[in-house]
């Protein structure tokens, strides 16, 4: 059972990437790596279950508190241009 | 199986980013090929690597990536050649080098090699017995090779400091002052470059549209702190230690800078702060070791800080841990305000 | 599981010779930066390939389990990690310093400034 | 009791002080501190040496574990032999260091500055006391990042592109060293130096081991800069503070020949290794070209530090070529100028600091009659610059000698012949140097400085006495460096 999950992870994992490298927004590839992210949690907590460990569900929650951080400093650059300002518009051309 | 299709999203990611040329993309793609690799560790057993590489490789990397794509106001790659045969025919050399290494290498996962025979079984039979620490990395680490993470952490600290050196005293936001920002009224116009404190940052009015995110992440900053301090304290019986409980915790602050702009967050870690937590965590685990020499023992033997060997071990592993998280925790901060908090609008 | 044998280290090191390629071909500093990024993670994933017992689980002890996975090229590589990050951030702060001192992060743009001044 | 501790406190004490350093934030008071730790570890590594020859190789476990499932720390000959010498340069770069610093380096950097250089220095000082080989690995990163940050503390932009390349250069390099240990440690299953020395030479037909040794032999040559793999070096030494330069050009790239030595020999077992894997041979052909490339690059110089800058590279040459020659003449070359480099090329950079200091150019045409002003300082140039040529009577004439008596045992006279025309090529651009000292009149610029300050003489000046004096009675070090090549080649038996 946990390792048809696994499986299934795993193909969503690729149809993600293949969509995060063809693009063509940023906006697509901010979202394919956000989903990429939540995929990988979802494979270790299923890892977990395979091998019999389920206590290292800690690496899981580290990976979501990443992904979390990360989304929001990628998606303020791709909005503001920066990271540590205030938030105002980029002054750059968009991406 | 699972390895092999991990491995297979991975040469997908790095043949990808052979060829993105945007460079934010390239950034994010690297931190999924580093989540990739951490997803492998696990399934490898390597739960504390896992665990490490995720929060530095896709975490901690990106976000430097970030900035520093800021700084350099650089969008794209010019487009250089993605065949350069010269490079083609070193790297092909190499490969087929390790290729030809390989050929003689114990099978993958063979419990007869001699890595698995040699030193490592020592650890695995007596390391409970004489640190008791269940988790046999941190033991290694901390106790066995506790000189080899001296040097690391020695190591993250000439990065801090090296980062202090080359972009310390860069073109700075101006310094908020906390009390100020938190009156701030809405629509006041962004800071002027270089005046110092003529107006406050990151309390600018559309600040209201960006309430969610920013109750949220303030919610949140409280149970990330919890879970650095729950990382730090468990690192001796599952993964985590020092170094994990280190980045967490600095991932709070650049949370919170993300969230108020760094000259907020930097309010409440000031850089002479940091500075000089950056330093205690090496002087306290190089002290560790000083105090074994003191008390009679070798360099690092914790053997001698209790009565009793293994409570010295405990003790000592303890406390080495609490000064690499200290250290981590400080350069990881410094390292992220000093580059988030270059204001990329006053080049040129 | 017979079949991966060595196939495993194979693409391990197809991994590390894409990093490794990009680093020496790529002209992009930031780009190069990411490349030895790569090529360092692979030689990760070698290391802790080669600490794997088949059937072995994560070498933290616990009741129920015999056969541990090695514990060592974890904690070399737990070093190893910590030294890329370090080398990452102070290669980044270099590349913004180029960047203010050139105007530019793209290599041969440099190389060219770089004779003018001679 | 503390003499029992020396080998690791000579480490742990540079490295405390960097973190001691950053909480001072006073340039003058990081540079005090600097000053005594390093003055204390090279006095502590001189009674380490003597111990050492007259008792013979000490160890020392780290945290009490037995190696190999603990660290080790070993001194041996070799490895205290180079210790002292790192430890000589680093004191005397300090003694010289204060004002130089002080006008090349913001003062708000100062305290800064210091940090990196005692990390810098802790770095180069735990590569030759380790036994292990993934500490080696952590103690040449400690010292490979301090000093990409302390070469792009130079005044000219270009030092940032010269700190980025040499990063570039020297993680590719470390990376290809953690490599090569990890096919080594696949196959052995020890990380521990004198383990692997126990099991490595039986299994030389193994093609992992064999790649190993490839592996690391690349790594280590990107560190030591030997050509083709030099290109960051140039650059990184001309446009780097005087200070840096100094240090780094007369320790770094021994301290990795040290390394390169210890793997081929006490790891691999030197000789039968290479009955198996010509490593020797090919070290030999890259350490000829070494010393042709490097020295035609020389002569084409103007400006100083670039000139001795590639001039390293040539030097480095000689001491592959040593290393390559495997036999206990070649060897105790090799071996002798690890030290007489050292020394050499930091009398010949603290010369060139103090004609910064006081003139403000390293051109060649620009500092055209510095002798006149500056008699003391062209003094030394003129010890230096004929050492480094290997005239009669010089310490570089100890390890040309040895080289030459080294290629003839093996009946490879060619090897000679390049010796020699390498030599000639260093008489071509030692005599520009010392052409620019003495036959021009100075400038009207030129007339005017004085010598540099006091504490900066103070420091060339006992470095030139020192290769002097120890030259002058030749056979107490080149006795020392054949007994030294002697137990590296028994080691392989």
């Amino acid at each position: 059972m946990f390792g048809f999950t696994a499986l299934g992870v795993l193909l969503a994992m690729a149809l993600v990437l293949v969509r995060g490298l063809a693009g063509p927004t940023v906006y697509d590839r901010i979202l394919a790596v956000n989903a990429f992210g939540t995929l990988t949690v979802l494979l270790i907590a299923v890892h977990g279950f395979l091998s019999g460990r389920p206590d290292f569900l800690d690496i899981a929650l580290v990976y979501t508190l990443i992904n979390f951080i990360a989304l929001i400093a990628v998606t303020k650059f791709a909005k503001f241009a920066h990271l540590g300002g205030p938030f105002e518009q980029r002054s750059w051309s968009d991406v | 199986m699972i390895n092999i299709s991990l491995l297979m999203i991975m040469v997908a990611t790095a043949l990808g980013l052979v060829w993105l040329r945007n460079l934010l993309a390239v950034v994010m793609f690297s931190g999924i090929f580093s989540l990739t690799a951490a997803s492998l560790w696990v399934v490898l057993g390597a739960v504390d690597v896992a665990f490490t590489e995720a929060s530095v490789g896709a975490g901690i990397a990106t976000v430097l990536g970030l900035a520093s794509l800021a700084l350099t106001r650089t969008e794209h790659e010019k487009r250089t050649r993605v065949f350069h045969l010269p490079a083609l025919i070193v790297v092909l050399v190499t490969g087929a080098a390790l290729i030809y290494g390989t050929l003689d290498m114990p099978g993958w996962g063979d419990p007869d090699a001699p890595i698995h025979t040699h030193v490592a079984p020592r650890y695995i039979e007596d390391s409970l017995a004489e640190t008791g620490v269940p988790n046999i990395v941190t033991s290694v680490l901390a106790s066995y090779r506790g000189f080899d993470t001296l040097g690391e952490t020695t190591v993250i600290f000439t990065a801090g400091v090296g980062v202090l050196v080359l972009l310390g005293r860069g073109r700075r936001y101006p310094v908020a002052n906390p009390r100020v920002a938190a009156g701030g009224g809405p629509g006041r116009a962004p800071a002027a470059p270089g005046s110092e404190g003529a107006a406050v940052p990151g309390d600018s009015g559309e600040m209201r549209f960006k309430a969610i995110l920013r109750v949220g992440g303030k919610l949140l900053i409280p149970p990330i702190l919890l879970f650095a301090f729950y990382t730090q304290a468990h690192g001796e019986l599952g993964p985590g230690g020092g170094f994990q409980a280190g980045v967490i915790f600095a991932s709070a602050f650049i949370l919170y800078a993300l969230l108020f702009g760094v000259p907020m967050a930097r309010a409440v870690a000031p850089a002479s702060v940091l500075r000089g937590t950056l330093a205690l965590g090496v002087l306290i685990y190089a002290g560790v070791g000083i105090a074994g020499v003191l008390l009679g023992g070798n360099y690092l033997d914790y053997s001698v800080l209790a009565h009793d060997p293994v409570h010295g071990q405990e003790l000592g592993i303890i406390l080495i841990e609490l000064g690499v998280g200290i250290t981590v925790a400080s350069a990881m901060m410094t390292v992220f305000f000093v580059f988030a908090g270059q204001d990329p609008q006053q080049v040129d | 599981m017979d079949f991966p044998g060595l196939f495993n280290y194979w693409i391990v090191i197809a991994l590390m010779m894409i990093g490794f390629y990009i680093v020496i071909s790529q002209g992009n500093l930031v780009k190069k930066i990411f490349g030895l990024n790569i090529f360092q993670v692979s030689v990760f994933v070698f290391y802790i390939s080669m600490g794997k017992v088949e059937g072995g689980t994560a070498p933290i002890l616990a009741p129920g389990f015999a056969t541990y996975t090695n514990p060592i090229p974890s904690v070399l590589i737990l070093t190893a990690i910590v030294v890329g990050v370090a080398t990452m951030a102070v290669g980044l702060a270099l590349v913004v310093r180029i960047r203010d001192a050139f105007g530019s992060i793209e290599d041969d743009e440099i190389a060219k400034l770089e004779g003018d001044v001679t | 009791m503390i003499s029992v501790h020396q080998p690791i406190l000579q480490i742990v004490l540079p490295l405390m002080a960097a973190p001691i350093c950053v909480i001072l934030r006073n340039a003058f008071a990081g540079w005090l501190l600097a000053l005594l730790v390093t003055g204390g570890a090279f006095v502590a590594s001189l009674i380490l040496l003597v111990h050492v020859v007259n008792e013979g190789p000490v160890s020392y476990a780290i945290g009490g574990w037995p190696p190999p499932w603990g660290i080790e720390y070993r001194v041996d000959g070799l490895s205290a032999f180079v210790l002292v010498t790192v430890a000589a340069i680093g004191f005397l770069s300090m003694i010289f260091a204060r004002r130089s610093v002080e006008a090349e380096v913001a003062a708000d950097r100062g305290y800064l500055f210091y940090t990196m250089y005692l990390l810098c220095f802790t770095g180069l000082m735990g590569i030759p006391v380790t036994g292990d080989a993934f500490n080696l690995f952590v103690f040449l990163e400690i010292s490979s990042l301090s000093s990409y940050v302390l070469i792009s503390l130079g005044t000219d932009r270009r030092a940032l592109t010269a700190a980025f390349r040499y990063l570039i250069m020297g993680t590719l390099g470390a990376t290809f060293y953690v490599l090569g240990i990890g096919l080594l440690y696949m196959v052995t299953g020890t990380l521990n130096i004198a383990d692997l020395a126990a099991r490595v030479p039986e299994m030389t037909h193994i093609r992992t081991v064999q790649m190993a040794l490839a592996f690391l032999t690349v790594g280590l040559g990107l560190k030591l800069a030997l050509f083709p793999l030099h290109l960051w070096l140039p650059n990184a030494y001309a446009f780097a503070p005087t200070v840096v330069t100094v240090f780094l050009a007369a320790t770094a790239t021994k301290v990795a020949v040290y390394a390169l030595i210890r793997i081929a020999y006490t790891m691999f077992g030197g000789p039968t290794m290479f009955a198996v894997m010509p490593i020797d041979e090919v070290l030999v052909g890259f350490g000829l070209l070494s010393m042709i490339v490097g020295a035609l690059a020389a002569v084409w110089q103007t400006n100083v530090k670039r000139l001795l800058a590639f001039s390293s590279i040539s030097q480095i040459g000689y001491m592959v070529l040593g290393l390559g020659l495997a036999d206990v003449t070649g060897l105790a070359g090799a071996v002798v100028h690890i030290f007489n480099h050292a020394m050499i090329k930091a009398i010949l950079f603290m010369a060139v600091g103090c004609i910064i200091f006081r003139i403000g150019s390293a051109d060649l045409r620009d500092i055209r009659g510095f002798a006149k002003p500056m008699p003391i300082t062209a003094a030394c140039v003129v010890v230096g610059g004929l050492s480094l040529v290997g005239a009669p009577l010089t310490l570089g004439f100890i390890t040309k000698w040895l080289l030459l008596q080294g290629a003839l045992d093996r009946n490879w006279w060619w090897v000679a012949v390049v010796i020699v025309a390498a030599s000639l090529l260093a008489l071509v651009y030692v005599w520009r140097l010392i052409a620019a000292a003495y036959l021009h009149p100075p400038s009207e610029r030129v007339a005017a400085v004085r010598e540099a300050p006091a504490p900066m003489l103070l420091a060339l000046v006992a470095l030139t006495v020192a290769t002097v004096v120890i030259a002058i009675d030749g056979s107490l070090i080149g006795d020392f460096a054949v007994v030294t090549a002697k137990q590296l080649l028994g080691s392989g038996e």
